[in-house]
């Protein structure tokens, strides 16, 4: 019996199948979201740039099972799918991205700065380490308040040779405070290959130069990513101080939509297509008998039910007036 | 003395500029558990300056800080906490080590309310020992306000006396959104009347520090003093000198500038920054854009800091930032119609 | 088109902007061995708005180096580099990433010079993507030239059009001096005629783009481009705008724009930075102490950026930078005296 | 004989006879400069404030043994013994302190900015950390322009949580830079002692992060920190990348003249300053017979000489030109 448990990934022991269900509907979630994004952007509803996450959704969803509205999270350029597995409304998430006023900041962030502080996503970040020491800061927070939550900072493989990573890693360490960085290491920065950019092989392998845990996982391996993040957690919340977790994952799209993909095969990019992250853990929770295929089927469908009526929602919603240019730059003077 | 963090009824007690900030930061530690301080060296050794001196002891290294040589990510652990329910106050060793924390600043703390559409507040109070004197070179002299004045989202200000400099300090905890504090080395020393107890100085106005109908003066942090000595001195030339603490960089308070130039009809603006694009020339053009251009009998003149770094000679570096007598030879020459 | 940069006589291509500044980069590259390219994905991707472009293919990796996301450390490198006797050219993204580099720009690139008592030189040349209107919200839509046109030391350019483009960032290599590229997002795809082969554009010259005698509209970088267009549509209202592209912020053309002020006696400046101590600060600055303020006949005008951070809606955004209609309405007001 | 040859240390093994003699000619020059200089603040010849390096003599000239004048050096706010190690005149460093026209930087720059690009030394520099991106530049230039120098980056114990740090060391290695990273781990960084600021125990373990060589050396150990020096130096010169060395030492005054000591213990202090670089080395150098008891007094006689002539020199030097405030801004327009 013992012998059996061990060969069940850590998710199918550790968490309920209707857990795990929703799990899967957050991952249909961000990739159907993904997509309507992309679309939307295409019938020109959407300005500006957009980073997708499509193919990594296993390491967004994984990587907050155990986190409760208390724990934060800072996310990056390609945050949609972190606000997603944090719980965030994609209607509003879409009215923000169609500028529009019952956006998640009113229209006046867009794609690169949708955050619901309430609810603990301390938002994206355009700044590449942007988030580094801000979740450190909440760490803090956290510590002094004397609240046992805990804050996941997850940036990319780019990021991990600003400053910001090294003195935001340095801190937490020194000061042992609740903070997981998760580093989803996608093979490249915008079209700069990690292992031209990264002195080191495995990103985990800088924890050893601030005394964490370190580890490297299969960022498609939803299991994967879940366990080393439950240790992480735990360790964290029992005061234990930060880790470092490198979660090996992949974009399917380009870096933004001005990318012509010229640094990389189409053969590579159809190698780690064929093995898409949503399918695997699908074809895992079937074989575990959380669901059958059916009700899989029914899961992607009530996401695509859900983009659809977010989009919606979005294109009903109103604009911000013109002359608020100036609002929310400071609080309003207590009336 | 400005007349408005001064309340005769009130009890006062004589304290150095850096005591006075000391004191402000006590009674904030003391009634708002959510006040950190954080910085380089503010513990054991009580801060490059000693202004925080002994608060460790006093208050613990929970809430009294020491961050290794990290400017970026100590700033930035300032903003998340801040984002999250913590009041910082952080301390720069020097304002010029900021430059390496523009990025937390700028981009975000004096962004997130905004880019979140209100959702957000970042109420972190940022401390910057600034300007020259203090023989310490062109790296750990400079005067940085007009950069921060330039972005919205930001406040900043220059108090100049001991009074100001804990009225400010509490106002800023007080604000919701983040304040930058520059605090004028030479002045550290500088000893003054200070209120006991908690107080704030409003952010956003200036203080006519001396009344006066020749000519107007603006001037900002230690070159208060240097008008005002100036003023003394023109005084028994029979040269009547208004001289304004500016205070506050961001809001700038336009309306008493404006009416003082109003009444004057000429307006000098000295600061330490460097000339170009620096205070004065906010002054200046918030001036030539009003109503007071029509009283103007005069073009505005601004005496600020030399183009150039701060230099390491004592002689240069003197000379490299305006002084009492480069104030009385400018008035002059406005005043008799000179320039 | 500034008269300065054209030469008849010289045979002329028609280029963007973008290509014009890589074509600078190639004359560059093939002349001088020293000099290389350092930024973020400038090599096979041809950089984040495609100025480098295939320059990697005609040069190689060892002189269009891509460097880590490390802006910081990429701008000392390139500061370490010129100090050494290499001439880089390091693109930043987008401007707004400056401010994780302010430390070797200012501290470091802009001092070093003075601090070695001119026993060193830094001739490295920083070029910024800047400014609003692709919907890339607060963080990737600043406007800085201010900050650098604050800092001793440093050179400050805001080319308008291609040919300047071209002209500037060649005679930037050829200062001994850091200089600063701000090079309006909006423009890059802007094309004008480019005379080919070598040629400078004089650093620290205004260029007067259109003859007036009404009021004189001091412009930069795509505002140049909106003031052009309401001179356009104000002559047909029998007003003669005179347009000036300011080009250089630092130094900045004071006798070009004094000669100007002192024929139209009016004056507006246009600038897309935030308003408050923005570049238009210190051209008001500069004629109100300047021999032109006794031929001044009304308020000098800015229109400036707004006090706010760039939004990301569409509409919010265009709202927070002049447009041709706000030109238009300022200076009709002037004109009429409304002001 | 090879047996023999072993039990002798690398620098008596490696260097002359007549190099030992001008290293420790060096040390003691160094400590009388970092006195000389202190008395002369005590008497108000020199403004500001300074960095002493006494004490850390030996890490100083041990690191720059074999560099030649092509070589170059960064330096920090401590940098007067780097200073003096790479050749420079202490008439002309006094110079600058006093303020003169014949400084190194013509009165411009003071103790934290004295540089000699001519020799290599590319400057102290006031900001912890600035010196490190501006070695790997350095280091780049000789790789470019095919010369086989190396630079030596030399930063404490302090500036090694600087973002700089990171940012640096990654990049020297991912483009197998010459450039000798030389941590001077005296302890603290101002107050701040190295074992609350670093995560790490050694700050050469976080070499690992650059996949680069890291070592630990005492830094007082003259030998010690010369043979790292060597194996450095010689994987730079033959392309093959750079190292971090650590070398460990202390410094006896306080971190600057405002520095009241209340970190460190009394004890402390004693028990370092009982292990005198200088006087170890020149026990060595005796114990090999490279000097005799005389020889050693004669040479620090010679030091103690040169350095009141630097002082006399500096004295009667003349003042810069008040009118020369914005003179060096940018160069002199070609006559
Ligand atoms: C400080 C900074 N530098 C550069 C950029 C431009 N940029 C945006 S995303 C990106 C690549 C980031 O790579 P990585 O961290 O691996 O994240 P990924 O895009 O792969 O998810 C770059 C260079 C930026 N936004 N901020
Ligand atoms: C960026 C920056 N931050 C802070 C300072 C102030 N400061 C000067 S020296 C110093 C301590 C440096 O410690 P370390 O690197 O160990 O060098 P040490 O003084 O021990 O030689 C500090 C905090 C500075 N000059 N620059
Ligand atoms: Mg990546
Ligand atoms: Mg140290």
């Amino acid at each position: 019996m013992v012998e059996n448990q061990k060969n069940i990934p850590f998710a199918f022991r550790h968490f309920t199948p209707e857990a795990l269900r929703r799990a899967l509907r957050k991952m249909h979630l961000i990739r159907l979201f993904e997509e309507g994004a992309e679309e939307s952007y295409m019938r020109g509803l959407i300005h500006g740039t957009m980073h997708l996450s499509i193919g990594q959704e296993a390491s967004a969803v994984a990587s907050c099972m155990e986190l409760t509205d208390a724990d934060k999270i800072t996310s990056t350029h390609r945050g949609h799918g972190h606000c997603i597995a944090k719980g965030a409304d994609v209607g509003r998430m879409f009215a923000e991205f169609f500028g529009k006023e019952t956006g998640y900041c009113h229209g006046r962030g867009g794609s690169m700065h949708i955050a619901d502080v309430k609810t603990g996503n301390l938002g994206a970040n355009g700044i590449v380490g942007g988030g580094l020491p801000i979740a450190v800061g909440a760490a803090l927070t956290a510590r002094r308040l004397g609240r046992d939550d805990v804050t996941v900072c997850f940036f990319g493989d780019g990021a991990n040779n600003e400053g910001a990573f090294h003195e935001a890693l340095n801190m937490a360490a020194i000061w042992k405070l609740p903070v997981i960085f998760v580093c989803e290491n996608n093979r490249y920065g915008m079209s700069t290959p990690a292992t031209y950019a990264t002195a080191v092989k495995n990103i985990a392998d800088r924890a050893v130069a601030y005394a964490m845990p370190g580890i490297t996982v299969d960022g498609n391996d939803f299991s994967a990513v879940a366990e080393a993040m439950h240790t992480a957690v735990a360790r964290a919340r029992a005061g234990e101080g930060p880790s470092l977790i490198e979660s090996l994952t992949y974009r399917w799209r380009g870096h933004s939509k001005s990318d012509r993909n010229r640094y990389r095969s189409k053969d590579e990019i159809e190698d780690w297509m064929s093995r898409d992250p949503i399918m695997r853990f699908r074809t895992d929770l079937i074989a575990h008998g959380v669901l059958d295929a059916a009700g899989a089927e029914a899961i992607e469908a009530e996401a695509k039910a859900a983009v659809a009526a977010g989009i919606d929602f979005a294109r009903e919603s109103p604009s911000p007036a013109i002359t608020d240019v100036t609002k929310f730059v400071h609080a309003e003077a207590a009336a | 003395m400005n007349a408005q963090t001064l309340f005769p009824e009130v009890q006062q007690r004589e304290m150095s500029f850096a005591e006075a900030i000391r004191d402000a930061m006590a009674i904030a530690l003391e009634r708002d558990p959510t006040v950190i301080l954080m910085g380089e060296d503010i513990g054991v050794y009580g801060g490059a300056f000693q202004v925080t001196g002994d608060l460790i002891e006093r208050f613990g290294a929970d809430r009294v800080i020491d961050t290794p040589i990290s400017e970026l990510g100590g700033a930035g652990v300032a903003v998340g906490a801040a984002l999250t329910g913590l009041k910082p106050i952080f301390e720069f060793q020097f304002s010029d080590f900021a430059a390496l924390a523009m990025e937390q600043i700028v981009n975000q703390a004096a962004k997130l309310r905004y880019m979140l559409g209100g959702e957000a507040a970042v109420p972190v109070v940022f401390r910057m020992p600034s300007g020259s004197g203090t023989g310490a070179a062109a790296q750990h002299s400079q005067s940085f306000e007009a950069w921060f004045g330039h972005v919205p989202g930001l406040k900043v200000v220059q108090p100049s006396t001991p009074a100001d400099a804990k009225g400010l300090l509490l106002a800023a905890l007080e604000d919701p959104d983040p304040v930058i504090i520059f605090e004028h080395k030479l002045l550290y020393k500088m000893k003054g009347p200070v209120p006991l107890g908690h107080y704030t100085t409003p952010i956003g106005k200036a203080a006519v520090v001396r009344e006066g109908s020749a000519v107007t003066i603006v001037a900002s942090a230690i070159m208060v003093h240097r008008a005002l000595e100036a003023a003394a001195e023109l005084a028994k030339e029979g040269i009547e000198a208004e001289v304004i603490d500016l205070r506050s960089v961001r809001p700038i308070d336009r309306a008493t500038i404006i009416a003082s130039v109003r009444k004057t009809g000429k307006l000098v603006c000295v600061y330490e920054g460097v000339r170009t694009l620096g205070v004065g020339a906010e002054i200046s053009a918030l001036i030539a854009e009003s109503e007071a251009f029509d009283y103007l009998d005069a073009p505005i003149q601004r005496l600020g800091g030399a183009e150039a770094p701060i230099p390491y000679n004592p002689d240069l570096e003197r000379a490299a930032v305006p002084q009492t007598p480069d104030i009385l030879s400018v008035v002059r020459r406005l005043v008799r119609g000179e320039v």
